[in-house]
């Protein structure tokens, strides 16, 4: 692995803007990217994936090969916040380890389009399922931390049990994030090749424009979190930098051991190891108000996101080519 | 009458005016997208997730309503944060 | 009229976004488009709508034939609201009367652009000039609601009538859509085909995908808004539908009667058809207060504007085959 | 001196600052598109139509001059809808 | 207790917050964008520069705790305009 | 200087829409454009000025006549101040003296823009270095204004002065305005050419488009900034109508003794010209409280702006061929 792969990465304009948004913060400029802009961006992007993935897949149709892909992500999503869970509960209280083991089982939505971004870049040819696979991995995490808080964990919140297992349940599959960018998926394999065509000029054309703009704010933010690391401990902020590696090789091996192809394979390394920042910290806010979002958002904002757009991208890019050649 | 203000997490809101319900409360008014520093830290609107942003909410009410209503949201701020202002005010 | 024709009308992303708005409110997600996003998509559609407009008329000129669908226009919009009055008055109060039938005497600039998209999917011809025909059909309901107010009712503000009688014809004429639309309107003629060239990439091109992300929040709102109905009683949900394809069908006869062609005839119908939510609501709450907007508003954004972009559209595009062949 | 808060929907921002004008009121904030439950159902501000957004408008004023705007007041919120709160403030 | 609410331009805010933390005002709330009309006119929130923007911060703070505070405060409204408003209220 | 050079300046969308955002203010239209929305614009021509300069840097490299122009550049933005603050002197106080030379001595980018767009529009060459002397015009009239504080004006701050420094230092250079165009500027030369194709659809293709929503929102602002200007006096309408002629004659003469090219001579005017309205109003605010903006900001927004994008541009191009031929 040499510097040229890594600075492919880093030399393109949305990884720059989200450094420059760190800069910004660390220089004290007054930059900010005031609400409601950021959930422009959030919206924009996740119907703009949503469509897209729809629409390739309405070309592709669904074979056994995208079959076994989703049925990866799924268990890879599934696999990862339990073995999580256990190794935080070494050092950790169990509200933590929860919500945390459930943040780095999810995904992040930016850190995939990053990926693909890359993928473009270097020429490396991807299925435009992975979108579906990105949809099915967000929500199975916050099931699993849910189940655990009620298998290891007294909340709260446990009187009124019934309505919260309702409300959680819809947290977890119903979130805006979610319910977006699968209702995005759906209008684009139902409307297909026409529809794409129509939509094509914003949610296609205007694609990278509009993340370096979200990259942009995730730097300020990611920045304005980082003092907060110094009350998270060294353990836990190792593990926000080793687990998304460990999270990639496995879904390495496990992509290689099932023939998936190389981009794809890069792909579902990328998103084992990203960690979410909208979907899950909200939805264990609601079910684990135990837990510290202190904790759980900058590490996943100011240590797992960075690492993965800068050096974790080329990193597991790198581990694939040692595999597939 | 009373003048309650509360100031939450964002995400909790739909579980307090289940509190206020329950206490018949029969007005309020939502102020969203404030920031604010106490016990917890800083809490930034300007966030990419919505996790970190507070809401205010206040209701005038009569006295007893705020009596009984006390205790839930004693409760309530113990479980998930948050600062409850009272004063005296009327409508007019 | 055959199933056909609906779907080639519901399978476009933009009126697809608008039933994922309404299916987020009914599975309960969380999903919202804060203010003031909407507000953007809004200025950009009628900004959109104006200068494309403008341009078409900049290359057209004014022909007698546009001078008679303009005239067409102005007449439709003021005699549905006196006959709409006429109707209601056998059911509901004065007040009521009034704000409901200024608010379907006028027009919803939405319904417009997507029977707009709907002939340009079936490949139908239609004049740019409509544009100023929509323009033309906004304000004239609002001054006839005042005059029936003045006739009618004894409104609560009857003391500064003066400075009311200027904030509502300043409300009907210069409210933001009718002067952004105009003003607008007149720019793309004033610049013409140079002028639209520099704006066409944002103002042409994303035209579409714009109007997807706002019918996606059209769709939440007129969701959030239908369980007011319940409320508003089956008479009221009854005019809500039916009166539509009154309009409509009377629009259809006018436009043959005076050798209208097929598409501008159909986009005239469909404006008859239309209800305004925006301009209208809000010159009624100023100058009817008395007036239940829990009523006016539910009937225009969650029965009306629905039952338009879904089967409206094909309704009275299938009455105009029937007479133009 | 008093603090006078006052929750109107906004389109009628403008005939409140009227009544304000004539009664002679030196000072006002306004917080924009709150949101709020009362006596005319839920007023959201994320709306389409700006018709049922509120707006809160809050004065602190001499006991007089707020004696000599009730009447205005009331005849106000009784047209249009809305709350008025009253308590006491008093400015540094 | 007391609450204090600052009603200042928003370029102010952070040299207001300096003020709070010298007196070590334990926690606040912070109110973007309100407009707003007083002795420098109006103040509106919709501006290209922000620099006509008013922000609206309080504080429920212990009575002494808003005596130290009382002269910083007023000289810091003398420099730089704005309004302090003080009522009384508890936290719950 | 005939009527067609104005006309083709003023008949551009972008400066129609400026003059149509006045007209809904004197029309008490209710046309608004609520924050967030008019600093996503700004944000956005910041970054889009910022790459596109970048590119274009990269694509010429740093010759010597390039690092002339950029000299001049500085010498006029450290001039202008100065001189403005003695002629002010003359009628008003030192703290207004000092906001409103500071306020004349930095830059207005839209009002850059407007330029640039007159300069395509009329087939007249520019270099793209230009939008560096634009960057490096920002800060010096503040940190000017800093100085002449300190000489000449006791100021409540004086107290606690070393924070004052650094944070007005900070004000000056890394303002959100200076610090997103130098770091797009950075961005744009870092990743070439491959880097603007990526982000062209977005912040090349949509500029002007953009431009002409934000000049409806600078049209609304400078109106409503114009009932203001009866207070300001005679003395100062007259400053902010006189003072960007002389300022452009200056900048004019002395790139022609220096043989700066045509288009650049002509930008290097404007800018001279040209008043900020957002970087230094804030920094005077913070740094010289006694000052009024309710003089410095109507004064550029009301005055200045507006006869600089209408009059000044035909006029500033005007003077230039004169010399130029
Ligand atoms: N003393 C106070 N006065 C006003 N607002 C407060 C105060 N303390 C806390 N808050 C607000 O309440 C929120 C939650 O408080 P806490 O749970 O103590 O962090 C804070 O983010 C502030 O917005
Ligand atoms: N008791 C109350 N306390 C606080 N705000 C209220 C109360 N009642 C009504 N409001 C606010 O005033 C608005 C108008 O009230 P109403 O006219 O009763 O619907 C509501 O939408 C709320 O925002
Ligand atoms: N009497 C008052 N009541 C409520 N708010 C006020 C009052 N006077 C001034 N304000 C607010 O304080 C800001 C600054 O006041 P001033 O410095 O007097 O212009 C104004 O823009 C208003 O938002
Ligand atoms: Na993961
Ligand atoms: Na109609
Ligand atoms: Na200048």
């Amino acid at each position: 692995m040499n510097i040229d792969i890594i600075l492919q990465n880093m030399l393109n304009p949305p990884v720059l803007f989200f450094f420059l948004g760190m800069l910004a913060i660390f220089l004290k400029s007054d930059l900010t990217i005031p609400q409601p802009l950021p959930k422009l961006f959030s919206l924009y992007l996740l119907i703009a994936i949503g469509l897209h993935g729809g629409h390739e897949l309405s070309q592709s149709g669904v074979s056994t090969y995208i079959f076994k892909a989703l049925l990866i992500a799924v268990v890879m999503s599934m696999l990862v916040p339990v073995y999580s869970f256990f190794i935080l509960r070494m050092k950790i209280d169990v509200y933590n380890a929860i919500a945390i083991a459930a943040t780095f089982g999810s995904i992040s939505a930016v850190t995939f389009i990053t990926g693909i971004t890359y993928l473009d870049t270097i020429g490396v040819a991807h299925g435009g399922f992975m979108v579906a696979s990105m949809a099915l991995m967000e929500s199975p995490a916050i099931v699993i931390g849910l189940v655990f808080a009620a298998l290891f964990a007294k909340s709260a919140d446990a009187e009124d049990e019934n309505t919260s297992i309702k409300e959680i349940l819809r947290e977890a599959f119903l979130n805006p994030s979610v319910f977006l960018l699968i209702g995005a998926l759906a209008i684009g394999i139902l409307t297909g090749d026409k529809g794409w065509h129509s939509m094509e000029p914003l949610f296609g054309t205007l694609f990278k424009g509009m993340l370096a703009f979200f990259l942009l704010d995730m730097g300020l933010v990611a920045a304005r979190k980082i003092h907060e690391l110094k009350k998270v401990g060294m353990f836990l902020i190792g593990f926000a930098l080793v687990m998304p590696m460990v999270n990639a090789s496995v879904a390495v091996a496990v992509a290689y051991f099932f023939g998936i192809e190389k981009g794809d394979a890069f792909l579902l390394a990328l998103l084992s190891a990203s960690a979410s920042y909208i979907a899950v910290p909200a939805a264990m806010r609601l079910s684990v108000p135990e837990a510290n979002p202190g904790i759980y958002l900058p590490l996943s904002l100011a240590v797992t996101f960075p690492f993965n757009i800068s050096l974790g991208i080329p990193l597991y890019y790198y581990m694939i080519t040692t595999f597939w050649g | 009458m009373k003048k309650v203000e509360v100031i939450i997490e964002s995400v909790y809101i739909k579980r307090l005016l289940k509190v206020f319900k329950k206490h018949k409360i029969g007005g309020y008014t939502v102020i969203k997208d404030v920031e604010g520093y106490g016990g917890h830290g800083f809490q930034t609107a300007d966030d990419v997730s919505d996790v970190l942003s507070n809401i205010l909410v206040f209701s005038v009410c009569k006295k007893e309503l705020l009596e009984n209503m006390k205790d839930d949201l004693k409760k309530f701020l113990e479980t998930y944060g948050g600062k409850c202002i009272v004063s005296d005010a009327t409508l007019l």
